[in-house]
């Protein structure tokens, strides 16, 4: 079961190599890896805002979709037929090549990022040297094409938005690639299938101090960086209508839609496979433990969604500056701690140091957290 | 410490999320086509007249008091007349546009006849926005029973109060 | 391995080309904020190439350094430019002709060195890892990497300072 | 950077029309904001939109006919509205009360203000970007109201349910059961609700200190009701005036400190439970009687004969939203020769540029929506 997908296109390839030439078998071999990706990702999407709707549905009480077939599953099948047909607009005054390539574009980085994810066990498209490193640069060019959507729609919304989505992955771009860097030094290498390797047999970072740190701090970056909630400013409903896709409507809307869920599943796929053991787990095969951590993720994003206002820009970039960051850099100087010392030590000499850490930057960031407040009443 | 706020937060959405297969009071949702709410008795809707025995003799005597008091003027009533041009007690247009009704039920308030009351229909929709919406006198009728059907009490009630009055010789004067 | 080279070299001049008319469409386009657009598709198309020269490593770096960091900075200039209202800003290519002379001067120098040069190829390229790159940054390299850490000081203190005397 | 150093950098600033077409507007209300990145500089509102003749077209129509129309005012609670405005016409025309339908209409009100004050803290919280969780959590508790309110006066939020000298129709069987599972209930539903929201970091970090309103501007803007007591100013017409036969409840007015978001959201959350008191003691004592006047009800069967004596008056509550009054002047015909709304949503907006200024523009909407307004009032 473990090597199931992974025996599929091995048989495949045997198969086709019995008629076709060598570098024919090579380029079925990519093919079916890039195919594998560029379904799994869209219907992941799909499923992924059927999953959204009913689970946030569930948390406010009512059903979420459930007309369009049974248990609404077909309801992403009729979005997208939805989508498909709806009129595209474009405004008048809009960069028009810039505002159909923005969409467009955005989707890439999305979709290549599967490529080092390792699914399970031999299952990842490429076991780049870099994986982490592509994972994060491929991630923060993101940026260019909101802010590209934003400035090509020419509304003013659009455009408070787009500054607000740089902004804001400019400063989480920093505490989220500090937080992996406790890893790499343990791990020693940028390799998402090395990575895994050194958690076996339960030895998941998260379950050491800095590893626990780091995972808090790796997932709640990676959830500003997809842009979702508390961390929705670009789009931030209530106060810029839609953000930088204000004025999109029908694929290209449902292009940024898609970009944003692939995203959010790759951030999961990715924590989890820094921190949480990626594929390894015991009794199921590992590509179902990959998914069941990282769907484990996305639902407390949706959690999250279903719970939480969202920040404002100046608390934004105070969370990012005054609390992030420093925490990252401390938790680095534990994870330094960790591979200094032996076994049952560096436990406690990394844990010491966190919760150290974690009691300094409460203090110092005391003066400007809310307070709460006694009521008195009127005297008669 | 912070954070425990948004956690507290957090465990009740959770706890509402559970909730939701566990009780009805946390999933209130009725699906409506299949499923569908008890009228309140007294729920008021658009209004409708009421006929005893035949539609062409409804209780309304055209007084046009209602058409007076309605206050965004949805009803419009032209009283009947019979050979020689003599007023009669019936109406011979009642109309009612039902895209200006503002269901205040001051007209079942005010008719001293009690020959308009206020219905619990309210799947209306139609096509054409004037002339589909402008109730004329044959889909306003109706007969006591849908009444008796729909307000139990208050039917009781009025008819009551009607037979105490046909007892009497001299039934009242309209206007 | 060998029967794939000519994929890999084909998928290697679509990069070139990509790169190639990216370039010259942002240096010959009209619109400032398109030409910004091309000029990441340029940067992209060489972090593509590195790649295929197996300097992953370095086509990571130029992914998040250059295409993440200066094209949002490059983005942000042209925005702060005074003809941002204007619907398609206007970039002016006035210098076209002495432009062209100087490329040909460069051009002059620069053919004939890469053509004479004996390009050596390594017969394995090693692998870089992220352990080898900090030895080599904190041993063998390591001044320099100081000298250029302090001078990226350096600027930004005088950035700042810049910034501040204004007043 | 000290603001003398920002004024020196040339900055350009942004017009931004919030509206009237606008997520968060809470209806047709649109607010010109003039933005320097993303503080506002300047905000203008614009009101008007949906401005429907409500004063002019009552002075066309019996005392009567215009009841079903203060419904449409403030469309949440029809049930102050008819109070008011039955108030003022009963003290025209010198109507007295009996004694159940004073209770009836106590019971009444307080009800129309948890359900007030419910929808609009879950509103607020959609201001803040929460994703219609409070607001569906909201409309679950307020729809029990509104059975209630429907079981008894037919409609669940249009009720016309007040007359001159009492009230439409008596109770309807089980009501008062229903009030009694409303006042056990209530205050459960609201320490979930505080425990959702009270204590939220993100919440009190966006509400506290924003929008601040002193109690000097508050007094001399006429503000009124609870944005008033956030302000910590002691007043409630319900203790001021004493009307109708509140002085014969205990209850106590909660005022904030600050003037800010938090203190208006959390002086009604307080309210609501003093309201839940004033509830349980009206149950508890409501005798039986006539619920209408015999003058009264002579004037709702027959309006064009109620024609009040000369004369003007003011007649005033304490509505959910703040001091909504209502003049009215007589000439002595079955029709007001004039009539006056004094609309506490209007009023309190007035003052919402004074707010706003200095905050960001997510503030700006936050500000909007603690200052609680239905645009039905406000444009009337």
């Amino acid at each position: 079961m473990d090597q199931l997908f992974v025996n599929l296109k091995h048989s495949i390839l045997i198969f086709a190599g019995n008629f076709l030439p060598e570098w024919a078998v090579i380029l079925i071999s990519i093919l079916i890896s890039v195919t594998a990706i560029a379904v799994f990702g869209p219907v992941t999407m799909m499923y992924l805002t059927l999953l959204e709707r009913k689970f946030v549905g569930r948390i406010q009480n009512r059903f979420g979709p459930n007309r369009v077939g049974k248990w609404g599953l077909l309801q992403p099948l009729a979005d997208g037929v939805k989508m498909l047909t709806k009129e595209d607009i474009v405004p008048k005054g809009a960069d028009h090549f810039a505002h159909f390539l923005a969409p467009v574009a955005i989707v890439i980085p999305a979709l290549l990022v599967f490529a080092v994810v390792p699914f399970g066990r031999n299952m990842v498209a490429v076991d780049l040297s870099i994986g982490i490193l592509f994972f994060l640069a491929l991630s923060s060019t993101t940026t260019i094409w909101i802010f590209v959507a934003a400035w090509a729609s020419r509304n003013k919304f659009s455009l408070l938005g787009g500054l607000r989505s740089v902004a804001q992955m400019v400063s989480y771009e920093i505490p989220m690639v500090l937080s992996v860097v406790p890893v790499l030094m343990v791990v020693g290498s940028f390799s998402t299938v090395a990575i895994v390797e050194a958690q076996s047999g339960w030895n998941w970072f998260v379950l050491t101090p800095w590893g626990l740190i780091g995972f808090v701090l790796f997932f709640l970056t990676g959830v500003a960086e997809v842009n979702r909630t508390p961390f929705d400013l670009p789009e931030g409903e209530s106060e810029i209508v839609a953000g930088f896709h204000t004025e999109y409507s029908g694929m290209k809307f449902a292009l940024f839609y898609m970009a944003e869920f692939m995203n959010s599943f790759t951030i999961s796929a990715i924590v989890s496979t820094v921190y949480l053991g990626g594929w390894q787990g015991p009794w199921l095969p590992g590509w179902l433990w990959l998914l069941i951590k990282s769907y484990a993720l996305i639902l407390v994003m949706m959690w999250f969604r279903g719970t939480l206002p969202r920040f404002r820009v100046d608390q934004l970039m105070g969370f990012a500056w005054k609390f992030l960051l420093p925490l990252a850099l401390l938790n680095i100087f534990a994870a330094g701690v960790w591979l200094a010392f032996a076994r049952p030590v560096n436990y406690l000499l990394s844990a010491i140091i966190v919760a150290l850490a974690l009691f300094i930057l409460y203090f110092a960031n005391r003066p400007d957290m809310p307070k709460k407040r006694v009521y008195r009443y009127a005297v008669e | 410490m912070f954070g425990f706020g948004v956690l507290k937060g957090m465990l009740v959405t959770i706890q509402n999320f559970f909730a939701s297969y566990f009780s009805k009071d946390h999933l209130t949702t009725v699906q409506y086509p299949e499923e569908r709410l008890s009228a309140k008795e007294r729920y008021r809707n658009f209004p409708f007249l009421v006929y005893d025995q035949a539609p062409e003799d409804p209780r309304c005597v055209a007084c046009d008091i209602c058409a007076k008091e309605c206050p965004p003027k949805c009803i419009t009533i032209v009283r009947d007349s019979d050979a020689e041009g003599k007023p009669l007690k019936r109406p011979k247009s009642f109309d009612i546009d039902y895209s200006i009704c503002m269901n205040c039920g001051i007209c079942e308030e005010v008719c001293p006849f009690d020959a308009i009351f206020m219905d619990h229909e309210f799947e209306l929709a139609e096509y054409g926005r004037f002339e589909d919406l402008m109730y004329h006198k044959d889909r306003l009728l109706k007969p006591n029973d849908h009444f008796k059907k729909i307000r139990p009490t208050d039917a009781t009630r009025i008819d009551a109060k009607l037979a105490a009055k046909t007892q009497k010789p001299a039934p009242p004067v309209g206007n | 391995m060998n029967s794939f080279a000519p994929l890999v070299s084909v998928v290697q001049y679509v990069l070139m080309f990509i790169v190639l008319g990216a370039a010259i469409v942002t240096v010959s386009i009209g619109n400032l904020f398109r030409a910004a657009i091309f000029l990441a598709f340029t940067l992209l198309g060489v972090a593509g190439l590195y790649f295929f020269l197996h300097a992953d490593f370095i086509a990571a770096m130029q992914i998040l350094i250059y295409v993440g960091a200066i094209m949002t900075l490059v983005i942000f200039a042209v925005m702060l430019t005074g003809k941002m209202q204007d619907p398609l800003v206007a970039q002016s290519n006035r210098q076209k002709i002495p432009a062209f002379i100087i490329l040909c001067g460069v051009s002059a120098f620069l053919i004939p060195t890469i053509l004479k040069a004996p390009w050596r190829t390594l017969a394995t390229p090693h692998a870089t890892t992220a352990a080898n790159l900090g030895r080599a940054l904190m041993g063998e390299f390591v001044f320099p990497f100081e000298i250029v850490s302090l001078v990226l000081l350096v600027a930004l203190i005088g950035a700042i300072a810049t910034a501040r005397s204004d007043e | 950077m000290t603001e003398e150093n920002l004024s020196t950098l040339a900055t350009q600033t942004l017009e931004v029309s919030l509206g009237p077409q606008h997520p968060s507007t809470h209806g047709v209300f649109r607010m010109n904001a003039t933005l320097d990145g993303e503080t506002i500089v300047k905000l203008k509102p614009v009101m008007g939109y949906l401005h429907r003749n409500h004063e002019k077209l009552a002075e066309d129509m019996t005392y009567l006919g215009s009841m079903p129309y203060t419904d449409r005012l403030d469309y949440i609670c029809s049930m102050t509205n008819n109070f008011a405005y039955a108030l003022a016409v009963e003290k025209l025309a010198g109507l007295e009360v009996p004694e159940r339908a004073e209770y009836i209409r106590i019971i009444m009100a307080e009800l129309t203000r948890l359900v007030n004050h419910t929808l609009l803290i879950g509103f607020l919280l959609n201001d803040l970007g929460a994703f219609f969780t409070p607001v569906l959590y909201a409309f679950r508790e307020r729809e029990k109201i509104l059975d209630l309110f429907e079981s008894v006066s037919g409609s669940r939020m249009m009720c016309n349910y007040f007359r001159f000298g009492g009230v439409k129709i008596d109770f309807s069987p089980g009501f008062l059961e229903g009030v009694k599972s409303i006042i056990q209930n209530y205050p459960k539903f609201l320490d979930e609700f505080e425990k959702l929201l009270s204590e939220n970091e993100i919440l009190m970090a966006r509400c506290q200190n924003v929008g601040v309103l002193s109690k000097e501007l508050a007094i001399s803007a006429g503000i009124s009701g609870p944005m008033l007591r956030a302000s910590g100013v002691p007043y409630d017409i319900r203790k001021v005036d004493g009307y109708s036969i509140y002085n014969r409840f205990n209850f106590r007015v909660p005022i904030g400190e600050v003037g800010d978001v938090y203190d208006r959201y959390y002086v009604r959350i307080l309210e609501m439970r003093e309201s839940i008191k004033i509830l349980a003691q009206a149950v508890k004592e409501i005798p039986e009687g006539p619920f209408i006047s015999p003058k009264g009800a002579a004037g709702a069967k027959a309006p064009r004969t109620f024609k009040p004596p000369k004369g003007q008056v003011y007649g005033r509550i304490e509505a959910p939203k703040g001091e909504l009054g209502f003049y009215l002047v007589s000439d002595g015909s079955p029709k007001p020769y004039r009539y006056h709304v004094r609309p506490p949503s209007f009023i309190n907006l007035t003052i919402l540029e004074d707010m706003c200024i200095g905050n960001k523009i997510a503030d700006a909407i936050v500000t909007l929506g603690s200052v609680d307004i239905v645009l039905g009032e406000v444009d009337r």
